[in-house]
């Protein structure tokens, strides 16, 4: 079919074979009695000038399209939708006609399996604006999370700003990838970053006493503590501390070298960012927060 | 031509007059023999041996004062020329290789350089102190100097072939090194073994008169 | 301190003002639009905390002042940031660099080339015209003893590492322009590396045995009242009478001195460059080579002078460095108030006696200027 | 013949270091040297930008000019490239260079820095073209294969361009008008706008 690709996933101006496309039918036709399909927006070339479900061989039936397929086609297609039609015939048919194959619905960002079906601001657990939590609570606590008791609204209520003043977040280096260890045991990308660092804005450094390249512990809001060095740097705003997190091998100071088999500690070791991190898990899938926590910064 | 004759015949050549020439002295001090002590053995000539022979590594107490340049520059040069001949990276790498076919540890770098600075250091006050002194400068023979000058310049291409960037400065090195050991066997530098029994012949000599020398 | 001194007017006087620091202009644009451009400023302000004012031929020569103030000004404005953590790896471009590559080769090579030639001419033609300078009465053949054997190794061997030390140097130094036509490049190489490993490893001893130096004579160095008339008369080499001196004369005393101050300038300054792994920034090295082949080659050039007066110079000199004793008319001519010493306190050791001690036999006393083997 | 330059354009580079990187792992560079680093200016700040820097093989080369025994050689192309074996590792090309581009495989005491190594624009060095010798001591040679270094091949957002010096003014320039006034409106201090 010599697709180009689809550069932009919603893209009405172009036919589909072109790299167009619509909003997906995912959800079904019908919600509570207000149709989910696409109301007037159909994309460029397309036969059908209204929203569509995804094709499946009942629809292809139903609209007169099945006799395009071939018979070997038709028999794959039997009883089968565009996904699991293996010889890509009612795909085939659909662009053919101008139309996606997983239909054209409404943009509606509605998830009403999720508690916000429309996301929505919730102030984090460990947070020092304590007046956005009246504005923006988070969840109740959950007795069963997927058979899991969850704290939620119980965490939020106790104010760690106090002792722990600096907002803590984590993120990503270019030169790692992911926990750190194979791309630490890389000489090349080892050398580019030898040590794990807090980034401190120069105000929160000076209020704390600490110089650029100093070791200095990281407490989080739990009490663990990372020493790291401190990089002093007005890449982050005052108030917060950024920790990359693609390091591991030592523990709240402990340098666990030996503790790797022979031969097989990278060349880098440095404290692993989220032991400084803190409770609290996504509302849906249950993701750690490794985002958004408190910490306290101290010379070492 | 040259680098294959240093590294190659000469190397082996200057080996065999060492070893060869070194055993043929010692055996040579050996045999020559003294006249029996015909005295009534008053104390073990064994303990007396041991006993000088350790005792001479410090100078006695009355001269101390008076030698105690000597002894120092002294222990200077030979502790800072054992500890860089044995211990610095290109030696173990080399005795590895050529000689003896296990390595050990080396010293780090700078502790190389040190151990070479206190060697030629010592050294210098040693011979210069040879040369001032009236009395060492009476006794001192062609042979010392030689020895010492020798040996001098064989740690001063050692020197300069530290950077162990060009063969020219390493062949020189060896080569120097080849002539310090043919050399070996005909010079004072015998003493290297010989003080062993000398000490212990004087020790074991008065030991058996029960001196305490 | 001297030898900074020096070097400071020593670069004074051949830079002229240095159009490094030109004032940020501000953009010719009318009032009511800010088109601040932080890209430019941005490279004005890389090129003014690394910059300097066009290089022509006119300034080519160091400001050592300029250097110093360089050396403050890298520290107030802030460097960049690299992931690369070596010396100097923050600094985008360092133009003091090439302007201290082009003092070296230049100015600081050809002024030590001229002022070591200018110094062996002035010799030779003080030979010439003044020859040795004989000691009134001739040599007596009485002797007394002047330095010890300690202070005698001390001295030696100061002066054989600082001649390996000025060789090997001057071969660093002065190798490229003068021996490169000679020997090639690759036979250079070899004599450069063995040169720079030697000086580099004999360096630290030099500082040991001026250390040595400074203990065992700094006493009879000081200063004392004769010491100005010395210098008014000359020191005795221009011009007639003589002048008086105790155990060590006025020049002597001054060639003491500066051996042991420059020596110790030196000796810092070289410690610093033998060490590059304290992380010091290249400005600092290149400071520090300044004041370094600067102060090296102020001593290098008088030494020869002292070698000359302590051995071809003056008739009985080296005696004293050689054997210990010196002819007592020596010691009357040249340092009387030592010698006055010791007439009274009678050291002085006969003929006969000090032949005895060089280990001739009794009978063939002849004066004591040939002994040894 | 080509003037073989590098450009760095300050507009583009994200300082990833991938140049870096790319240049360690062709030339199998030991730790502790690195012929090419970033340099990031006002990091974090308003009007913060990068370049990478290495050797800029200068016309009238500084090195070339300090250097006790003279191991700099200019080829045809422009590229100063050095001899390993008639270097004896003082550092002075270090402190003249203006980039900070000569590197020493130890900092050790007692100036024991090992022998000078530096971009060599992946043009090897005085040693007979891809022999194993020539990599061991340079590197990759790049130039006599036609190719062009492998730090600029690398960069993710072609800021870093190398090859002749008219060729990449050309690409400059046509950069420097297509940004026209956004250049201005990219410095436009937009606290003030």
């Amino acid at each position: 079919m010599n697709h180009p690709g689809t550069p932009n996933l919603y893209d009405t101006s172009k036919h589909v074979k072109d790299g167009g496309l619509t909003f997906r039918a995912r959800f079904g036709v019908e919600r509570n009695g207000v149709n989910l399909l696409a109301e007037g927006s159909f994309g460029r070339g397309s036969e059908i000038k209204d929203g569509y479900p995804e094709f499946s061989d009942k629809v292809l039936k139903k609209l007169g399209w099945w006799n395009d397929l071939t018979p070997e086609e038709q028999g794959a297609a039997e009883g089968r939708n565009w996904k699991t039609d293996l010889s890509g015939g009612i795909q085939r048919v659909a662009i053919k006609h101008g139309c996606s194959p997983f239909g054209n619905a409404k943009a509606r960002a509605m998830v009403w399996t999720f508690p916000d079906p429309v996301p929505i601001h919730r102030e984090p657990l460990y947070t020092s604006r304590r007046d956005l939590v009246a504005k923006y609570p988070t969840y109740e606590d959950r007795k069963s999370f997927w058979r899991l008791p969850t704290r939620y609204q119980s965490i939020q209520a106790i104010d760690f700003s106090k002792d722990y003043p600096i907002i803590l977040t984590s993120g990503r280096l270019v030169e790692y990838e992911g926990g750190g260890d194979e791309s630490r045991s890389n000489r090349w990308l080892a050398e580019l970053q030898q040590e794990m660092f807090v980034e401190i804005h120069p105000r929160d450094a000076n209020n704390a006493g600490i110089k650029d390249g100093d070791d200095v512990w990281v407490e989080g809001a739990e009490a663990a503590k990372v020493k790291v060095k401190a990089m002093v740097t007005r890449r982050v705003d005052s108030g917060v501390a950024f920790m990359p997190f693609h390091f591991g091998g030592h523990f709240q100071g402990k340098d666990l070298r030996e503790k790797y088999p022979e031969g097989a500690d990278p060349y880098v070791l440095g404290e692993a960012a989220n032991t400084a991190f803190t409770y609290g898990y996504d509302s849906v899938t249950q993701m750690q927060e490794s985002k958004c926590s408190l910490c306290r910064i101290t010379k070492a | 031509m040259i680098q294959y004759l240093i590294d190659g015949p000469l190397w082996y050549f200057s080996l065999a007059v060492f070893f060869i020439g070194v055993v043929w002295q010692l055996i040579a001090v050996v045999f020559t023999g003294n006249k029996a002590d015909l005295s009534v053995p008053r104390d073990s000539a064994a303990s007396g041996a041991i006993k000088t022979f350790f005792s001479r590594f410090v100078p006695h107490r009355e001269i101390a004062p008076a030698i105690m340049l000597p002894v120092v520059a002294g222990y200077m040069f030979h502790l800072g020329l054992f500890a860089l001949l044995f211990f610095a990276a290109p030696h173990v790498v080399f005795l590895e290789e050529n000689l003896l076919g296990f390595g050990w540890t080396p010293m780090p770098h700078w502790a190389f350089i040190v151990a070479a600075q206190f060697a030629f250091f010592g050294l210098i006050v040693l011979w210069l102190r040879r040369l001032v002194n009236p009395v060492s400068r009476l006794i001192s023979t062609l042979d010392d100097h030689i020895a010492a000058i020798l040996t001098f310049v064989v740690m001063l291409t050692g020197c300069f072939a530290l950077l162990e960037g060009s063969t020219g400065l390493r062949l020189l090195h060896r080569f120097t090194v080849e002539l310090w050991l043919i050399y070996f066997p005909f010079s004072a530098l015998m003493h290297t073994f010989t003080f062993v029994p000398s000490r212990m012949l004087t020790g074991a000599w008065f030991g058996r008169r029960g001196v305490d020398a | 301190m001297l030898s900074l001194v020096l070097t400071l007017a020593f670069g004074l006087q051949l830079s002229s003002a240095d159009a490094s620091n030109i004032p940020p202009q501000k953009p010719n644009v009318p009032d009511g639009v800010s088109a601040l451009n932080p890209g430019s400023d941005l490279w004005r302000e890389v090129r003014r905390r690394d910059g300097v004012g066009e290089f022509n031929e006119v300034n080519q020569g160091v400001l050592v002042k300029d250097l110093l103030s360089e050396i403050q000004r890298s520290r107030q404005v802030p460097q960049g940031i690299s992931q690369v953590n070596q010396v100097d790896s923050g600094v985008m471009i360092n133009a003091k660099g090439r302007r201290w590559a082009a003092f070296r080769m230049t100015t600081l090579a050809s002024y030590s080339g001229i002022a070591l030639a200018a110094i062996f001419v002035i010799i030779i033609t003080f030979y010439v015209v003044r020859g040795k300078v004989p000691i009134e009465g001739g040599l007596s053949g009485n002797m007394v003893k002047r330095f010890t054997d300690y202070e005698r190794i001390t001295h030696w061997t100061l002066a054989v590492v600082f001649l390996l030390l000025a060789i090997t140097g001057l071969i660093l130094l002065l190798g490229r322009p003068l021996l490169i036509p000679l020997f090639g490049k690759e036979a250079f190489a070899l004599l450069a590396s063995a040169s720079k490993e030697g000086h580099n490893l004999f360096g630290p001893l030099f500082l040991v045995s001026l250390i040595m130096m400074l203990i065992s004579f700094a006493r009879r160095n000081i200063y004392e009242k004769g010491d100005l008339t010395w210098l008014l008369k000359g020191g005795g080499l221009i011009g007639k009478g003589h002048a008086s001196g105790g155990f060590f004369n006025m020049g002597e005393k001054t060639w003491y001195w500066m051996v042991i101050l420059i020596g110790l300038v030196i000796s810092i300054s070289g410690l610093i460059l033998v060490s590059p792994n304290f992380g010091q920034g290249r400005l600092i090295m290149e400071l520090m080579h300044i004041v370094h082949a600067v102060s090296a080659m102020i001593l290098i050039v008088v030494s020869v002078g002292h070698m000359y007066l302590g051995s071809i110079g003056s008739e009985g000199a080296l005696e004293g460095m050689k054997t210990g004793y010196v002819d007592i008319n020596w010691a009357d001519a040249h340092h009387d108030r030592w010698g006055k010493h010791c007439h009274e306190e009678d050291l002085i050791v006969s003929a006969e006696e000090y032949a005895r001690m060089q280990g001739q036999p009794a009978d063939s006393a002849e004066p004591a200027m040939e002994q040894g083997k | 013949m080509a003037q073989m330059k590098f450009y760095c354009d300050a507009e583009r580079c994200i300082e990833c270091n991938a140049c870096v990187t790319a240049c360690k792992n062709e030339h199998e560079i030991p730790w502790g040297v690195n012929r090419r680093r970033v340099v990031t200016i006002k990091d974090g700040e308003q009007g913060e930008r990068s370049l990478s820097v290495a050797c800029m093989h200068c016309a009238d080369a500084p090195c070339a000019t300090v250097c006790p025994v003279d191991c700099f050689y200019t080829t045809g192309d422009g590229i100063v490239l050095h001899d390993k074996d008639i270097c004896i590792g003082c550092g002075y090309c270090f402190y003249a260079c203006p980039f900070g581009a000569p590197q020493f495989p130890e900092q050790a005491a007692f100036a024991s820095r090992g022998k000078m190594d530096k971009c060599t624009f992946c043009a090897g060095g005085p040693e007979e073209d891809h022999s194993s010798n020539e990599y061991k001591k340079y590197g990759r040679n790049r130039l006599s294969e036609g190719k062009l270094p492998l730090c600029a091949e690398m960069c993710s957002t072609h800021a870093l361009l190398a090859g002749d010096a008219d060729v990449l003014s050309d690409i400059y320039r046509k950069r420097v008008i297509n940004r026209g006034a956004s250049a201005f409106e990219w410095g436009v201090n937009q606290l003030k706008s």
